[in-house]
């Protein structure tokens, strides 16, 4: 059996490291997204119904009705929503993800990310910046204003310059952020000005006001994390294509609801391992503390579940201090990783650990027998909607999400 | 090993940890928060985060090293070497009861100080109460950090300006961190002496939530020290202090005449090696500057 | 009876992984053997519902 | 002039910190010096003093700062060089400097790929897990931990041979290979002599009798104690252990040593050893010596196969020789350590660390008609009604579980054998206490300084009461091992102790001083 296992895992990890991400399109999620309705709402993590939904995300999904012209305010949105004519879904159950609350709706342009090895796509809303946000389960005029300006000005000329450009190659591109202290989840600033440089020249090409376009720089430069939400999609369609594996006890999703933290397993095909989801461990933004934050939540964590992100911590140690330690505990964290993972990644590398392949496929058996968790870079969100980022640090997922999948992994391949 | 006392902040820890500091009475462990929980000897060596351990500690050449890793289970410790058994033991608090400051009055503070400047020892922020001491860069330093607290509006800002001093000074446990947990432990000691619905408030908190809103300025603060600094304030926070600070508020409080006085200071100052001193200086600075909240009545009529 | 991987032992340098007791690992040190301590912990944190799983898929 | 100094992760005491900056303030021609934790606050406050530089700026809360300042460059240093001097002597610093120490076998091996043996000493109930997993990796397992199965033993062996590795253990104390000691073990000479033995003491008497005369091992293998004794594991190890040495060039002459093996088992050994075609030493323990049979000799104690197996590597006649005194200097000092005691006492009082040790000198005694009362020993008139309190002729293993129980073993924790030897000295029938003392890698670092104190404590409680207490002891162990043999005998010997160069000698001498005592 323990051959049999290590071989599917061998195969599940090689289509990870085959994965080609690429940039092709911004779209429509309405347009693009696979099963997508008018009135379905995406959401972050394991299924979770409107009524067990925390703040943020509650407030996301009001803002996100606002936008659609679907409620006109917070009462009408919250009766709307308990009224079961919208349907709530996890993005990871139609090829997408989102950070934070990830909220996408239907009018929501979205980055178009392809694995040109496997052919599959995974989709990601664009990043609004910090502070009062959508994400964060800000609703506000100026929340829905910033949506607007998005899906009018910043999505089409971002389409047109990437039609002048062409797809764009994400995995070159996230392994030379490595390169420069990015870790591809909570620093995302050498990314950023990456793809600043790289859209730009076809950017400024376009038959657009310079007014315009300088605000769709200032708008992208102003704001570390734009990367982050090209780096999700990438990971997610990287990761996608090691999903149902049979006898692989690969973790293939790793996602967060601010209620529930969920893992699957590419052996065990879509079913969903939940547990509560934790506090995170990190520094709180001036005036703001522990009381302050809602549980874990997003998606962002796919960045882990693909090799980056807290796996590949050492290539960022100046986010270090966000879990209070030293460059040396970055290494650390890292080095534990790779306890609990089956391959090292080809590509993804990390300088300080003379250039070690990051910490790839996270094996379900290695999880439990180690007792090692999986190391999350995260922001941390408060709890109420509409406050937005309070801190940022390093979060665990519950034991019990592993424990409970070893025990149907053994009932389904143990002899 | 069976402890003789549990400090009850232990029972809350789960994880690892591991030995940084072996003394002739004590044994430090760094838990991978961060927090110091320290194995000792003697029971007026106890913490919220401290197992006192006689055993341990009769035989020097056996027992742990600096490294050695421990792993905390709530209701035990364990290392390499031994377990050390919670179940069933008697746990220790750190808190303050009504009981302890009922004997406590104004006229007393201003002996404590007397007696602070008579037995205290510099170095640390004793010449906050007396400005004499020179050659000492912290010193100036918390002064004036501490000079804009009068006209601070509210005790939230008061405190906000207390935050700074976190991590200042010199020791492994910042002078600046003694001073404010002393002025923890004069707050706690006014909130008891007030009014009781106050107490119902106080009671009705968790108590691994910090009691008051104003106090967010520190927690946020607490990253900024050393593991031991940490440690004492994450403790203070919360109402509990070391065995010598409560041991001192109860003598003075049940002292009769000035002698009884100046002895638990000097017990107290006797602690560390500034430290001592400096939570005194910040109990003792409480008081005249009047950190309490002046919407309450003042506390400190004689009775 | 094959004793080839013995023998290869015997014309090598000893090169030690140590679970356990660190005083082995620091011996070994002082005679110059090349030696990594672990930080052994219980597999599983010693939950044997959780090992006898892994056991089985062990097989 | 101005310098700072980091200390990383440094947990001090504060009392000692405030000493050091006393100590550097009270330096001439200092005119400032800081010792405080990196905390923000106070690089703040340095740079104000304008005292930061370099990598102090980068410096945690958790590390210790010291920023000197004074007029000379001199004084800088000579500041510096003395509070490094300070900070060393107490380092307790948190080992956050030490490499990363991995979880699982696994993790190990991705640091460590061309690891080769693994020493594995964590709980029973897991090692058997972990020992599984070490072979499947193609590992040799040296298994110290104890309370395995034996279940799990035969498993591990046959999982051991399919894939030709070693298997030493469960519950193997000791080994040498390649010239490293691992374990329990004594640093001795390298040379020609292999040894696979399921006894701990054994091999570690043996191998330091050969180092003594002379000769060196090549390797020494333990199999663990139940190899040989217990049906089910059928000497696996050892027989491979053999089939090893065979093929082990640096090895021309086998030495194996054992309690006494079924009859069966023992036939196998021995055709295996003949087979090896080279020169071979068996010691059985307790067995009389039945001679030499082909290209084996069978010796009668410890220290013979030792000079048998030294002979025979050097091609040399193995002469017989029980003492390295005369035969007239025995009996001259067995008689002055006679005439001295008094009429009641009459019994000797062995009290060992080492197992095996102790079964040699038992069927030293028994040879002699000693009949002799011990822990170890089964049946009715020769167990001991309590292993804690010596009756007749007693000889007692305190490494027995009944003392090691929630106690260290006395090769590391010399204080139990302490408080018996008290207890002998009261009993006023005690004539002589046989002792053994082990040295080497694992041992208490200074064994026979304690035992001295109690010694020469019971020989004056005795000596008080009028009569004399006869102390013999044994040092196994060699020069080169780290508690320094010369120094330890002279403990011994200064405390009025005999000491003979091996247990078996200790032992016979203790047998020709019980002969006059009970002759008298």
């Amino acid at each position: 059996m323990k051959a049999k296992i290590e071989e599917a895992n061998q195969e599940a990890v090689s289509r990870i490291q085959r994965a080609k991400p690429t940039l092709i399109d911004v779209s429509i999620a309405g347009e693009a997204i696979p099963g997508m309705k008018r009135n379905m709402i995406l959401h972050a993590g394991p299924p979770e119904p409107w009524e067990r939904m925390c703040g943020p995300m509650k407030g996301a999904v009001i803002g996100g009705m606002i936008l659609e012209g679907l409620a006109k305010n917070r009462q009408e949105a919250e009766a709307l929503a308990a009224s079961g004519d919208i349907l709530f879904e996890p993005c990871h159950h139609h090829s997408s993800v989102g950070p934070m609350a990830g909220v996408a709706t239907w009018s929501m342009p979205v980055w178009v990310m392809e694995n040109r090895t496997f052919g599959n796509r995974a989709y990601c809303t664009l990043n609004e910046g910090l502070g009062k946000v959508l994400r964060y389960g800000a609703f506000s005029e100026e929340v829905i204003a910033r949506l607007r300006w998005m899906a009018e000005d910043l999505a089409p000329a971002l389409k047109k310059a990437l039609v002048r450009h062409g797809p764009i190659d994400m995995k070159s591109m996230i392994a030379q952020a490595l390169q420069m202290g990015d870790e591809g989840h909570n620093r995302n600033r050498a990314g950023t000005s990456l793809f600043i440089r790289e859209i730009a020249p076809d950017l400024v090409m376009l038959d657009e006001s310079r007014e315009k376009i300088a605000r769709i720089l200032a708008f992208i430069h102003g704001n570390d994390h734009f990367f982050l939400n090209l780096s999700m999609p990438s990971c997610k369609c990287t990761v996608d294509a090691a999903a149902s594996v049979e006898g692989s006890s690969v973790v293939t999703t790793m996602a967060r609801n601010g209620t529930e933290f969920g893992i699957r397993v590419s052996g065990l095909g879509d079913r969903w391992f939940t547990g509560p989801a934790g506090m995170v461990e990190g520094l709180y933004l001036p005036g703001f503390s522990a009381r302050d934050a809602a549980p874990d939540i997003g998606d962002s964590v796919i960045t882990e579940t693909a090799g980056i992100g807290g796996f590949a911590m050492a290539a960022a140690p100046a986010i270090v201090k966000f879990v209070g330690g030293s460059a040396r505990d970055a290494i650390r964290y890292t080095q534990q990783m790779y306890e609990i993972t089956v391959a090292e990644n080809d590509t993804y590398r990390i300088p300080t650990l003379d250039f070690r392949g990051t910490p790839t496929g996270i094996d379900l058996l290695k999880v439990v027998e180690t007792g090692i968790l999986p190391a999350i870079n995260t922001g941390i969100a408060h709890k109420e909607p509409g406050i937005g980022m309070v801190g940022a640090g390093l979060v665990h997922p519950p034991e019990n999400c592993f424990h409970d999948a070893l025990e149907v992994f053994a009932e389904k391949y143990g002899k | 090993m069976v402890p003789t006392l549990v400090g009850a902040g232990v029972l809350c820890l789960t994880g690892w940890g591991k030995v940084v500091s072996v003394f002739s009475q004590a044994v430090n462990i760094r838990h991978d928060q961060g927090l110091l929980v320290s194995v000792v000897g003697e029971t007026r060596s106890m913490t919220f985060l401290s197992v006192c351990l006689p055993a341990l500690f009769r035989n020097q050449n056996k027992g742990p090293v600096p490294g050695d890793r421990v792993r905390f289970e709530g209701h035990r410790l364990v290392t390499k070497d031994f377990v050390v058994e919670f179940l069933g033991r008697p746990t220790w608090q750190g808190t303050l009861t009504r009981d302890d400051v009922k004997g406590f009055h104004a006229s007393k503070v201003s002996l404590v100080k007397e007696a602070l400047l008579l037995k205290g020892r510099d170095g640390g922020f004793l010449g906050l109460l007396c400005r004499d001491e020179s050659n000492n860069p912290f010193l100036d330093k918390a002064m004036k950090a501490l000079s804009g607290i009068q006209s601070a509006p509210s005790r939230a800002v008061r405190l906000k300006v207390l935050s700074g001093l976190v991590g200042l000074g010199p020791g492994s446990t910042p002078s600046g961190d003694d001073f404010i947990a002393g002025v923890l432990l004069g707050q706690e000691m006014l909130r008891l002496l007030l009014s009781t619905e106050e107490k119902a408030v106080a009671a009705s908190l968790d108590p691994m939530i910090p009691c008051s809103t104003e106090k967010e300025a520190l927690w946020v603060a607490i990253n900024r020290t050393s593991d031991a600094g940490k440690t004492l304030l994450w403790q203070a926070l919360q109402g509990h202090f070391p065995e010598y600070l409560i041991e001192m508020v109860r003598s003075v409080s049940d002292a009769e005449g000035k002698q009884e006085i100046v002895d638990a200071v000097e017990r107290a100052v006797g602690c560390g090696a500034t430290s001592g001193t400096d939570a005194l200086v910040g109990f003792v600075f409480c008081f005249e500057r009047d950190l309490y909240d002046r919407s309450h009545p003042p506390p400190l009529s004689k009775s | 009876m094959n004793v080839k991987k013995i023998s290869e032992l015997f014309n090598k340098e000893l090169v030690v992984i140590n679970m356990g007791l660190d005083s082995f690992a620091d011996n070994l040190r002082k005679e110059e053997v090349k030696v990594l301590p672990m930080d052994w912990k219980p597999p599983a944190g010693g939950d044997k519902r959780l090992i006898s799983l892994l056991e089985k898929l062990d097989a | 002039m101005k310098k700072i100094l980091v200390r990383k992760n440094a947990y001090y005491d504060s009392v000692f910190l405030m000493l050091a900056t006393k100590a550097l303030k009270q330096r001439p021609g200092i005119k400032e010096a800081v010792v405080a934790m990196g905390t923000e606050v106070n690089l703040g406050l340095l740079k104000e003093i304008g005292l930061l530089s370099g990598e102090a700026e980068s410096a945690r809360p958790n590390d210790l700062v010291i920023a000197i300042e004074a007029e000379t460059g001199e004084a800088v240093e000579e500041a510096c060089r003395i509070a490094e001097e300070v900070l060393k002597k107490k380092s307790h610093g948190g080992g956050g400097e030490e490499d990363y120490r991995p979880v699982s076998l696994e993790g190990a091996l991705k640091i460590l790929p061309e690891a080769n043996l693994v020493v594995i000493s964590v709980p029973g109930r897991y090692a058997a897990r972990e020992a599984r997993q070490a072979v499947n990796k193609g590992l040799h397992v040296m298994l110290f931990s104890d309370h395995v199965s034996v279940e799990e033993e035969v498993e591990l062996k046959e999982m051991a041979l399919e894939r030709g590795l070693l298997m030493m253990g469960p519950d193997c104390g000791t080994a040498i290979l390649n010239g490293k000691p691992l374990c329990f073990a004594n640093v001795v000479r390298g040379g020609s002599i292999g040894l696979v033995a399921a006894s701990g003491s054994g091999l570690q008497e043996v191998s330091c009798c050969i180092d003594r005369m002379g000769g060196g091992i090549s390797q020494a293998i333990g199999t663990g104690g139940r190899d040989l004794q217990d049906r089910r594991v059928r000497g696996r190890m050892m027989l491979m252990g053999i089939e090893a040495l065979k093929h082990d060039p640096e090895t021309r002459v086998i030495v194996v040593i054992s309690k006494p093996p079924a009859e069966e088992l023992a036939a196998k050994v021995l055709s295996k050893l003949k087979d090896t075609g080279k020169p071979c030493v068996v010691h059985f323990l307790g067995l009389k010596p039945s001679g030499t049979r082909g290209s084996m000799r069978f010796s009668g104690n410890m220290e013979e196969a030792a000079a048998m197996a030294v002979a025979l590597s050097r091609g040399e006649e193995y002469r017989p020789l029980c003492f390295s005194l005369s035969e007239a200097e025995v009996s001259r000092v067995a008689e002055a350590e006679v005439k001295r005691m008094g009429s009641e006492q009459r019994y000797v009082r062995g009290l060992f660390a080492g197992g095996t040790l102790a079964l040699e000198a038992m069927a030293l005694f028994e040879e002699e008609g000693f009949r002799i009362l011990s822990n170890v020993q089964k049946g009715p008139g020769r167990a001991l009604h309590s292993p804690h309190c010596s009756e007749s002729h007693a000889i007692v293993d305190l490494g027995d579980d009944v003392f090691t129980l929630g106690r260290p073993h006395p090769m590391i924790d010399p204080s139990q054998r302490d408080e018996r030897i008290a207890k002998e000295a009261v009993d006023p029938e005690t004539a002589l206490v046989l002792l053994d003392v082990v040295l080497g890698y694992g041992a208490h670092e200074d064994p026979c300084g304690a035992l001295a104190e109690s010694v020469s404590k019971a020989k004056g409680q005795v000596a008080g009461r009028g009569g004399y207490l006869c102390v013999i002891a044994s040092i196994t162990g060699t020069e080169k091992d780290f508690q320094n043999m010369a120094e330890q005998k002279k403990k011994l010997e200064s405390a009025g102790c005999l000491v003979m160069p091996s247990n078996y000698q200790a032992s016979l001498l203790a047998v020709h001083v019980m002969r006059k005592v009970v002759s008298r």
